[in-house]
């Protein structure tokens, strides 16, 4: 099986789907890589205005408005946008275009218009400011009519990406900029890349992945933070405590079963987000254990969330309120002593 | 100033010639279907019969109608939160908006959109969008997907005075114009954005002038002259369907009742109401249509009382429809089954 | 002691406020009242125009990054501007504004910079389409940076409004549009008058208040949701069912510590928001005390919220998606028969 | 295209004169601090001595020091995602930016805000904005305010080419037209944003055109000569001054470095840099002041020495500062004591 990074798996999803399906195309700032173009701000759409021309390659000018807007009008009127935004943090200056609008065209029109569009939200801090560090998960999980997914792996990115294209609603995909891998030398970047099927697969939706069984305590992470619970995890096996390590890989729908089944040999759950503290996607997986499935519970839910501050620039003080895998460790101690 | 500005040189002042007489009573009748159905939601809101907010689009039937008249049901339209007339004229079923005035489970959007939401895809209405300026970007998008399934279908896309003031007037339509997409842009400038005079809300004087900003050609036509409208609107559409771009055209018009529906209109004169109300356009297009020999008075009253017939029979039908279930609120939310 | 509606309290703590402070300043679309105009959407800044003048209560056009980047600009440089958004909902057009810019701008600058506005959001779902009826709540409380305050009375309104114009932060002010009282007749709008102090007085934030004492279930709720919860209790009294009811008036900063000591009596949490199911901000609340607390618990946690789907316009749906007395009771019943 | 668009008659052509001798070194002085900074931040990120991401501003200093040399402390400015020209000429210390760079408590912004965001709101610099547009609404505010305080303080808001095209340019500008309030913006256009040409961006040919939409007076300008950028700023500023409202100014300019840190152009044309490289705005202006016997060329050698030896003690200085504590991370979120 071809061995690829998160970027390639991305690239690769999106020209099957574009060569599979004429209605499928891309827009927004910089996605073009014609007469030296960067071919998205992540190189994920490298080579292919090669393959598809601008028309389906679209490049926009900086105008993210626009850019949803006609996602939206265009995901009514028979195509299948893919909407890059280059930075998640730019989603705020189109936010109307996706709450308002594409989230509830098709429940405001009774169910009779679709709105089949995905974005692609590349989140996490990178060292670059309060305006280039965001992770957004909790905003979106809280609007009804939207899908959220969060790939970690190439297999996952490939698959997930996929079925978004094919799905008929929107759909969000978070990306993190520390898992793309490939020729970026960012600080704190994983060098990942994975087996990826090269033929087409799709990946359901709301189907959460065991990553690491345990038994002592259920860690749900996404994105950099699943790696950061594995090695955590990792860690606290040679002191006798075993995590199980769940990737939920879509938050909406979610794969609360998953969670639960996990918690009735463990009884503990910890979660474990780069998304803030405060109203973070754990949040409601939080409220909707201590609902639904207290009884399970043998201690305290715990959370380990960026702190509730915008992200600072200096590396020092990123680092101390991004979740470290020693705030993972201390957590699950504190846990198992209660 | 308000009256005068049609009077000035920016206003095309060309005098249009009627169609041949089909179509001639054909509009007569769309307007009138416009005027009758408004006038009759102002009374059921009156009486309490439905209840929620209406933005009413009576006194602006020429703008619709001229735009819309030879619409085919492929081309695709875009309105606002004042979208009865946009949607009566592009074919929306005067039953299924009044059954969803009503909140009716058989209402074109089903009970969910409610008034500011009409609209129906199957003739080419998207659901009407109530945040004022945001349908101007979606409407780029669908002259996108007009342009890329190779189909010479055309997007009108109606905002108001106001909406040219939001941030999505400028991206949607420097968009647009970069692209060549296939959409007419129409601003309904009816004075008043809400309780706001437009001259507060920009330096210029027109709408139309903006246009040149994004490389794009604009007019300011006499908005309660049907057939002026007719006229400029076939120009924009054609010029669209052969593939040269967008249009924005300014259509100077006025709206009889208040903003919405608590609104009496404290901040319009008096003489101004006065003067727009006798430059009515249903009251304009049916004095030329008789006295240029098309259509007698009779003939035209005849037309009001079957259109009057049609709303009637919408109210009744809609107060015999049955509500939706409060369950269905839970459906649509998602498409495809097996969702969350 | 006067009596007045939300509105009234709210519209003389403006004047108050800015007859004390000439920095202070209004603005938004329509809202002045001269020549016959609105003095707000929803009557809030009526008169005000006639005592401070136009360039006080600056009628915006419809620009809503305007309206909200003009009050960053001007907190930044010496001034507390009061902005206008007529519906909530309009916040999606400016979130950047408000999320990347107001929010942030203070730390970015390392605390150099202050950014003493107040944005004034009413919310709920009053029979009008999904696009003007949403609860915002829990996407601010998402936002640190952001203060957010959810006044449910006369007297709360005038006092927390008068805290929020002289906090040197963003404050976003949740009024519910059923509650303005006044002449609105809005169906559904409680008619509600209180004793509001004429003289000058302010309420501390993250202070919330007991509304009813009970001893078998602590009932959180805010603005509209308040009242519903304390019809709710009213009739489970004669069911047997003693609810304590708590109003927490301020979400960021919130007032946990009053729930806890409540929960220590009654060891049962329900907490019920207009605001949606999932990430409302009840989960955050449900979250912290199966954090923190969850030992205090003799039962689940009950959310009751609206239901996760964009509000529908017809008078029998919606009221099916917003939390009801009659939910609120049965979900009551339901905690205790655990 | 490119390069003969400032022989294009939109471009004004007037030559400026040279200023006194003082003011003049002053500008030369300014310009080549920001180059030697700019230069000295690229090879540090080069040596991975710091990190994050840049965005520099050499090429454009004329932009920048043109505008804001005769700047008033409390005048205020608005930068962009590529401050460092403009917080240096509008007097941000050197020190403390190269101290932000390196993540330092010393930093301008005590190390929280980095690259994209410094700033010193004590010589009327506001926090750099690296959301592309989004600080014209915010400077239309400061204007506002500068307006409501009864002063006659004036604000720069700088943007590039590629932010014009942004919903807030429009929602700004409009609003700023309407109050006549006294702010400059300054379009700096370098011809891309990002890797995008800025003829893909829009159909019109100049950005200074979109000021008639707001009934805004404009002006291209040759960006790169440092007379003239600061003559037709004076005048926009002196005009904001007198309350007579706001100016466009479009600078024909072009950056050095790629677009950011790991941008090598690939997307300029060598001619293209090669014809503009010839134009660096300093070495024109270094032509001007000694072939019109202002300054010798020793004496100016002086300055660039003087001045490297400002940035080289500013990085000696910035090494040796001390890290912010994490901790200090949890602080600067609310304004006042007791706040969450
Ligand atoms: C983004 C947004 N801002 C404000 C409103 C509230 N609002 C609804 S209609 C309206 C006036 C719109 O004026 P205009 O665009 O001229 O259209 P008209 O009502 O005159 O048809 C306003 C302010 C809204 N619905 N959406
Ligand atoms: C709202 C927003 N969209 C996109 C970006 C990403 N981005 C950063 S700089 C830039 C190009 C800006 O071009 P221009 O305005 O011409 O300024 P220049 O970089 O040329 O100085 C882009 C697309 C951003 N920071 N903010
Ligand atoms: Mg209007
Ligand atoms: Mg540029």
């Amino acid at each position: 099986m071809p061995r690829m990074s998160v970027v390639e798996a991305l690239n690769c999803a999106i020209a099957e789907e574009m060569q599979r399906d004429e209605s499928v195309f891309c827009l927004g700032e910089d996605i073009s890589d014609a007469n030296g173009g960067y071919g998205g701000a992540f190189a994920v759409t490298r080579g292919l205005h090669a393959k598809f021309g601008a028309e389906r390659v679209l490049n926009t000018p900086i105008s993210e408005m626009l850019i949803v807007g006609m996602a939206v009008g265009a995901a009514m009127t028979g195509m299948r946008p893919i909407a890059d935004l280059q930075y998640g943090d730019f989603l705020f200056c189109c936010m109307d275009q996706l709450v308002n609008q594409a989230a509830k065209m098709r429940y405001m029109s009774g169910g009779r218009v679709s709105v089949p569009m995905v974005l692609r939200v590349p989140v996490g801090a990178t060292g670059r400011g309060a305006q280039h560090a965001q992770s957004l998960e909790g905003f979106f999980t809280h609007v009804p009519g939207l899908k959220v997914i969060c790939p970690a792996t190439a297999y996952d990115a490939k698959g997930l990406l996929k079925s978004a294209i094919r799905d008929d609603n929107p759909v969000l995909v978070f990306e993190h900029k520390l898992l793309y891998g490939g020729k970026r030398s960012e600080s704190g970047a994983l060098s990942m890349v994975g087996e990826v099927p090269a033929d087409d697969y799709t990946l359901p939706f709301g189907q959460g992945v065991v990553r690491r069984e345990g038994k002592d305590i259920t860690i749900v992470a996404n994105l950099l933070m699943m790696y950061r619970a594995m090695d955590a995890a990792a860690e606290l096996d040679k002191a006798g405590i075993s995590c199980e390590v769940i990737d939920p890989r879509t938050l909406v729908p979610f794969d609360y079963a998953l969670v639960i089944e996990s918690l009735r040999k463990t009884g503990r759950l910890m979660i474990v987000h780069e998304d803030t503290y405060s109203n973070g996607w754990g949040a409601q997986l939080a409220a909707y254990v201590a609902e639904h499935e207290i009884y399970l519970l043998n201690a305290p839910i715990s959370r380990v969330a960026t702190h509730d501050v915008p992200i600072p620039c200096a590396a020092v003080m990123e680092s101390f309120v991004i979740p470290s895998t020693a705030r993972i460790v201390a957590a699950a101690r504190a846990l198992m002593q209660i | 100033m308000e009256i005068t500005e049609l009077d000035s040189d920016k206003v095309s002042k060309k005098v249009c010639a009627l169609p041949e007489r089909d179509k001639a009573l054909g509009m007569y009748e769309s307007m009138v279907r416009i005027r009758k159905y408004e006038e009759q939601i102002y009374y059921l809101f009156l009486e309490g019969r439905i209840s929620g907010s209406i933005h009413q689009s009576h006194g602006q039937e020429a703008c619709a109608v001229g735009m819309l008249y030879d619409s085919r049901v492929t081309d695709l339209m875009a309105s606002t939160h004042r979208p009865a007339g946009h949607d009566l004229a592009k074919g929306v079923s005067l039953e299924s908006m009044m059954c969803e005035m009503f909140g009716k489970a058989n209402g074109c959007c089903h009970g969910k959109g409610g008034a500011m939401h009409t609209g129906d895809i199957g003739v080419g209405a998207i659901p009407a969008n109530a945040i004022v300026g945001s349908n101007i970007p979606i409407s780029v998008g669908m002259a996108y997907s007009c342009k890329m399934r190779r189909t010479d279908d055309v997007v009108v896309c109606f905002f108001g005075d106001g909406a040219s003031n939001e941030g999505g007037f400028h991206e949607g339509l420097n968009g647009a114009a970069i692209w060549s997409l296939p959409v007419v842009f129409v601003c309904e400038n009816n004075l008043y954005g809400a309780s706001t005079h437009v001259e507060t809300t920009m330096k210029v004087r027109t709408i139309a002038e903006r246009g040149a900003a994004y490389g794009i050609p604009a007019e300011r036509i006499d908005g309660n002259d049907v057939m002026a409208v007719n006229e400029a609107g076939a120009r924009a559409i054609a010029r669209a369907r052969r593939g040269e771009g967008p249009t924005l055209l300014e259509l100077m018009t006025y709206r009889i009742a208040g903003h919405s529906r608590s609104d009496a209109s404290a901040y319009r004169p008096d003489e101004e109401e006065a003067a727009w109300q006798a430059r009515d356009p249903i009251k304009l297009f049916r004095g030329r249509l008789i006295g240029e020999g098309l259509a007698s008075a009779a003939e035209l009253a005849a037309i009001d009382e079957r259109v009057q017939g049609q709303v009637d029979k919408a109210v009744q039908l809609a107060e015999a429809s049955p509500d939706p279930l409060p369950e269905d609120a839970l459906r649509d939310v998602y498409a495809g089954e097996g969702g969350i």
